[in-house]
């Protein structure tokens, strides 16, 4: 009998950090045999997730894998998954209800504290003052990131929403940075639609090296600057761990009962210039 | 009814003076006009003399730059066309004023809608209402299909007896017509003439717009010509003949010439 | 052909001018039926391709129960779309009034039929506002309305990081509020004993534990079935329907018939936002949190789903009913996709293309029913 | 040109049996009429008989569900109102066909503009237009303010001179004429009863509609009557009375009294 | 109203029912400098409240730069709107065009200009396409095109994986573009030559080393420009140009006049798709990248500039100079808040009360000056 397995994300199947998640759910559904299923609501709408949650139960997978950013949202239907009887694995985010909404393990690390680990480096690297660049902002994913990096960096920051227009955010860390010149950190939610544009902005003004350019996620070109110097370091989830694993554990769950014992934290890890140059090429095909 | 032509009672509507410019177009320039019980009114003039402007100020519609309006002999001012229907002056304007989309039915009751059942739960009793309509219809001679049919659909003149139907039912105190019989078959010409005159019997005012003498010298009791934003004349209808009204409705031009060459039928 | 009211018989009769039509062209006429037609498809589609527990009882309230929470906004949407004016803060006004109301709740303490009083009471307000100024101006209601997209939305996040201090979710609500009557009312499901004794004796789905697979109708659709048929019964049968459809025909021609076109449009700016504040409390006593991005682009749903239904974005057309299957068949889809085996990166194809299909689709049957062209 | 006339050349514009429905409205059951050159045929018909539905199938705006039409004896098809143009048939629509936001010479020259320049670079030249408008108006007898002004705000008998104008100086082989004097002046009536003689002079077939008996018999060579979308008759100048074709026009209805009521001046 | 080309004397002197009308208000009433009154009070405000900086050259340059490619898009718009249609597809086709540029260049190894013209080429067939539904099918424009919004978006995420192999980005264009002239025609930055000189002679700002902090003018503020002023002629001086407002304004009417209306809209629907994507080729030769996210809401954004701008949704009305101003003015609002001191939190709300008041603002005082009412 086929195995099949849900994932019910928050991120969409086009943003960049989700993408590689979602190739992790199928590289682990390849290596293991199950067929998987991946939905996200179409816009960050915790209704319409707990509305995916319950059309995935109805369908009485193996397993179900879920990220809670929002538990008091959330948690009626991921317990109602679990008294369906089941097995539920959560990633990404909501580690700490995780195990009293009845998953079986968590996998990844939640954006606050890799926000707050990458505050500290960027302090330890001398900032100050910093920007951090949110190209979607109520989101709360990312307002977690940037509320995690300022409990770390401990100093001036200031949040800067953009869009995901590339020209839009290049404009607007631009301007940030003409208006106040004692910007010496930037911390961006994104490498491909945050970082890059930000180290386009700071080329522009002249200031390049000068300021620590930090982002969240890989992205090749990113990973480019940062082996160059330019940019500081990527700090990475190993989000393709958070799609790979849950379905290698469930498809083992459904086929022999195993499980690990524990969660699984998949990260951070921080990309600076020495690990850089590895990562660019798998960065480019969505692996990292 | 009929006897309250009193010389004494002040006039239905009485203007005085009324300027109306629309930004740096001046639409009329200080015109005069009254209308008593039991009178039509013929409102004769030249294409853009200003007979739609000055009547859209007497329904409400626009408000005028400046200039006296008196109802019953007391000063108003209209903000808005109900204020004129309450005031008991029912219109046909020159645009019909009729939603293409809607039922003829709902057109007819458009703003004066009957309704039936206790407060909050009223509703409109459309078998009613379409009879209502139906039988009007017939009354001015248009047999209409469907109470029902989109007013978007009808013909010309059709759309155009709906909204006389309309008018005639619900007026009050005034009737204004704005070329009311401009796109109507002969049959329904002579209807809307015939109504005119029974409304006139009833007591009320009509002020009645046409650009063809031979219909304004039929049921017309006093005849007020403007031309270009003024009033050129007023006169009763003992005062003047068909022919002299026909050439100061042209605004004095030059009619002998084609008239002749055309027969003089015109 | 926006109405079609019975006729007295005496008036359709014997007119030679009219071809016979039968009573389906009759009914298929009437702009919410051709909706239906959309629907059809849609289900034959999924009938096909998609895992049969779409289709059981369960199933159907997955999807029933977001599609009626954009029903509300659609219906709404669709009666100030037939009264001629757009409303894009509608999504910004569910995130904000959920706000309001979640404060109210848990910041203020206030029991919640206050809370729930004062929030469709500010939304009617702010409503009123947004008409006023659309008339009072007389720019496009487009232009405003996006105006406060912007500014509802910004201040919801103010409001939030005030609210929380400094996050952009509001929690803990559910705890506040209890487990009364009223709640009852705006949250959950309905007819739990009936699901109840239909489980035990056999005649619904259970999971194993013995717990049926439907517990009861959601709240939300009920709520979404009483609207469809108190916007229809005053879209058809009374005054302020006949008021709505004149003031979006040709404001000026039902101006100058004497309908008050402004107190209308103003009611109706109101109605909006009050469904987005119904629909705000709804999901908020449902979640139990609100956060930043509630009803994100739901103006935009409610749009799709109300000229799905067959009302003219022009105004002056339309009818409530419509936007009722316009709200189904968007949730079907939108829901209906995860219930298939298409890969999620496939998902807006898929979505774009079943709209695409179903209004064509409703509106090829409607030619070809009434013989227009 | 005057004498084409000639009676071995075929019709210019022959349609026979012409069958129009609107969903389940039947508007035109079977019509046949034919005009040759330098003739003016006036259609005639109660409201709703079918005129303006008729002329729409003529000038391309409507398919005829069924009936044949043949331009110089030759059978065509029109998909647009452009192939109708294009043979040489202009036509002044009942309502108009103007659009109320653009300028008065924006709309005169609408779907014709004349241009000026090289290929990928080629103009309207707009002070040449403005002053053909101009001079045209003026030849109808309208003195427009400013060609530039909108059309949604001229009067309505200055929008339907608009309408006569362009299509008198775009027509080519045919004219058609939807109740053009409907909502126009004493001396605007005479000027285009004047243009429509000029026309037909020319050896162009004009076919004119509308309601203003003395208007028909004016100008009209032969008159064909609707009524109810059929043809009731169709009968040379000659060999009919005023009186016999206005009972005719109103479809037979009982017409005397309401005429002798009011003096018989309708 | 429209407009107001230039008279013959003969016409409007001495007309006794024609008030005397400044030169100013003669200028007022055109719909495009309207929009200035709204540029200036939004100016007027950034210049107290935001950092000397964004009045500087870079600053402008800055606000510029996003400006003109948001600008480019809301002309197109603003046509497609004059012509009575709408184009909600532009966003997810500035995407779609990105990736098929992207992916020749690339994957196909194709040279630059056949990878342009090709672009160009199927932007042009999929807007007449566009086009051809919505003739052909008589539905809302808003809803065809909504749909292959979702089917774009959907289709460049798709093509995107397939292209690189799994990731949302494709990469390296700039490696296989090299520099060649016509690079510079679609990106970077012209007038370097002229800058740099102004800078030796200390004429502009410069950085410590002697560059230049402005190095020219970026090529899509040109582009903008010679849209703006193409558009404008065309709109103004030319028979499509009449053809474009009378199929707007009303398309039945021009129909029989003689108009080709279905060719008008059709041409506007792949005018539109062009111009979308030449700003996905202009984006992705800048950015030297293009992700699934590109363009998002942009359609959103060029509607309200041309509304801003002073076109009508309804059609038949508006300019491509208000456009113009429309774009500058939400470019203006949506950067120059970075250079103010105010809380981002509060950045949607100020973001929408300023369109607000730069809309009211440019309402006000063309009535003032009309004195229309
Ligand atoms: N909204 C407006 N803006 C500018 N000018 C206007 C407006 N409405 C009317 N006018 C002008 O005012 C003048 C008077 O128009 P009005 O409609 O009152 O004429 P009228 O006497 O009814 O003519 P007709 O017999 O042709 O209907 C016209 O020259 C017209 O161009
Ligand atoms: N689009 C349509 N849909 C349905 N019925 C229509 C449509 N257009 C016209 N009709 C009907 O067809 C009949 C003929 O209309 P038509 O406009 O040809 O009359 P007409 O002879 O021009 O009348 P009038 O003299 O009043 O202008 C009318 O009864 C009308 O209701
Ligand atoms: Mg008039
Ligand atoms: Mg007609």
């Amino acid at each position: 009998k086929d195995i099949k397995i849900i994932v019910v994300s928050h991120g969409q199947a086009n943003d960049p950090f989700w993408s590689v998640v979602k190739n992790g759910v199928t590289a682990g559904a390849k290596d293991v045999g199950v067929k998987v299923d991946y939905r996200a609501p179409e816009t960050f709408d915790m209704v319409a997730m707990s509305q995916l949650i319950d059309a995935a139960v109805n369908q009485k997978p193996n397993g179900l894998i879920v990220s809670i950013p929002d538990a008091s949202a959330l948690g009626p239907s991921i317990k109602k998954a679990v008294a369906a009887g089941i097995p539920v694995i959560s990633i990404n985010s909501g580690s700490d209800v995780s195990k009293s909404l009845g998953a079986l393990l968590h996998v990844g690390q939640d954006e606050y504290s890799a926000g707050k680990a990458a505050g500290m480096k960027l302090k330890e690297m001398g900032g100050k003052a910093a920007i951090c660049v949110n190209q979607e902002v109520g989101n709360v994913a990312l307002d977690q990131r940037c509320k995690g990096f300022g409990d770390g960096f401990e100093g001036n920051v200031k949040v800067l929403p953009v869009s995901n227009d590339p020209a839009d955010v290049r404009a607007k860390v631009k301007a940030a940075l003409s208006a106040n010149g004692d910007i010496d950190t930037i911390m961006a939610l994104g490498a491909s639609t945050a970082g890059e544009p930000s180290l386009a902005a700071v080329k522009d003004v002249g200031k390049l090296g000068k300021i620590n350019v930090a982002t969240f996620d890989l992205s090749a070109d990113f990973l480019k600057a940062v082996a160059a110097g330019e940019a500081a370091f990527a700090i990475d989830q190993q989000q393709f761990l958070q799609g790979y694993l849950p379905v290698v554990f469930l498809a083992n769950y459904a086929k022999y009962g195993l499980i690990p014992g524990g969660d699984v934290p998949s990260g951070p890890n921080l990309i600076t210039k020495d690990k850089a140059a590895q990562v660019v090429e798998l960065s480019a095909k969505g692996i990292r | 009814m009929a006897d309250s032509k009193a010389a004494t009672s002040p006039p239905l509507i009485e203007v005085n003076n009324i300027v109306k410019h629309y930004g740096s177009v001046i639409a009329l320039s200080g015109v005069s006009m009254k209308v008593s019980r039991g009178e039509v009114l013929c409102l004769l003039g030249d294409n853009g003399a200003g007979k739609s402007t000055l009547i859209k100020a007497l329904s409400g519609v626009v408000r005028p730059t400046s200039g006296d309006f008196l109802v019953d002999g007391k000063r108003v001012t209209f903000n808005s066309p109900r204020d004129a229907l309450d005031a008991g002056i029912a219109t046909v304007y020159q645009d019909l004023a009729m939603i293409p989309l809607m039922s003829i039915t709902r057109n007819f009751f458009m703003g004066c809608e009957p309704r039936k059942g206790i407060a909050p739960f009223r509703y409109i009793d459309f078998k009613h209402c379409n009879a209502v309509t139906h039988d009007e219809m017939r009354k001015i001679g248009i047999d209409i299909r469907d109470p029902n049919q989109a007013v978007g659909t009808l013909s010309g003149g059709e759309r155009q007896c709906v909204a006389i139907a309309r008018a005639v039912y619900f007026g009050a105190k005034v009737l204004i017509l704005d070329e009311p019989t401009s796109a109507l078959g002969v049959a329904q010409t002579s209807m809307v003439l015939k109504y005119i005159h029974q409304v006139q019997q009833k007591g009320l005012g009509v002020i009645f717009i046409t650009h063809n003498v031979r219909h304004a010298y039929a049921v017309g009791s006093r005849f007020t010509v403007l031309n270009r934003g003024k009033t050129l004349a007023t006169c009763a209808k003992g005062e003047i003949s068909i022919d002299e009204l026909q050439n100061m409705m042209a605004g004095g031009k030059e009619l002998q010439t084609l008239s002749d060459e055309l027969g003089g039928t015109i | 052909m926006v109405q079609n009211e019975q006729t007295p018989a005496t008036a359709t009769k014997s007119d030679e001018r009219i071809r016979q039509v039968g009573f389906l062209t009759h009914m298929m006429r009437r702009p919410e039926l051709g909706a239906v037609a959309g629907l059809v498809l849609v289900v034959v589609f999924f009938f096909f391709t998609a895992d049969p527990s779409m289709f059981s009882l369960s199933g159907l309230m997955t999807i029933l129960a977001p599609a009626s929470q954009l029903g509300i906004l659609a219906i709404a949407a669709s009666l100030l779309m037939i009264g001629g004016e757009f409303d894009l803060s509608i999504g910004s006004m569910v995130a904000f009034t959920g706000l309001i109301f979640g404060a109210l709740l848990t910041n203020f303490g206030q029991p919640l039929w206050i809370s729930i009083a004062f929030t469709l009471l500010l939304a009617a307000v702010m409503g009123a506002v947004n008409g006023q100024i659309v008339i009072r101006t007389r720019l496009p209601s487009f232009i405003v309305t996006l105006a406060f997209l912007f500014i509802l939305r910004g201040l919801t996040l103010v409001g939030l990081k005030w609210a929380t201090g400094g996050s952009t979710q509001l929690r803990g609500i559910e705890d506040v509020v209890g487990d009364g009557v009223l709640k009852q009312v705006f949250s959950g499901v309905a007819f739990q004993p009936l699901f109840t004794w239909l489980a035990e004796h056999d005649l619904i789905e259970k999971f194993d534990n013995g717990v049926p697979k439907v517990t009861g109708v959601p709240v939300s659709v009920l709520w979404f079935v009483g609207v469809t048929g108190v916007a229809t019964w005053v879209l058809l049968r009374t005054r302020v329907g006949n008021w709505i459809f004149a003031a979006g025909g040709d404001p000026v021609a039902a101006r100058n018939s004497g309908v008050p076109v402004h107190r209308v449009k103003t009611g109706l700016f109101a109605l909006t936002a009050c469904a987005a504040a119904l629909v705000a409390i709804i999901t908020v006593l449902d979640a139990g949190s609100t956060d930043a991005r509630r009803g994100f682009q739901k103006e935009f749903e409610a749009i799709i789903a109300a000229v799905i239904g067959g009302s003219l974005l022009t105004g002056g057309y339309g009818s409530a009913i419509g936007a009722f299957f316009g709200a189904i068949i968007f949730g079907l889809v939108s829901i209906g996709l995860t219930y298939t085996q298409f890969d999620s990166d496939w998902f807006q194809v898929f979505l774009g293309s079943m709209l695409l299909l179903a209004v064509l689709f409703n509106n090829f049957i409607r030619r070809k029913v009434t013989g227009e062209r």
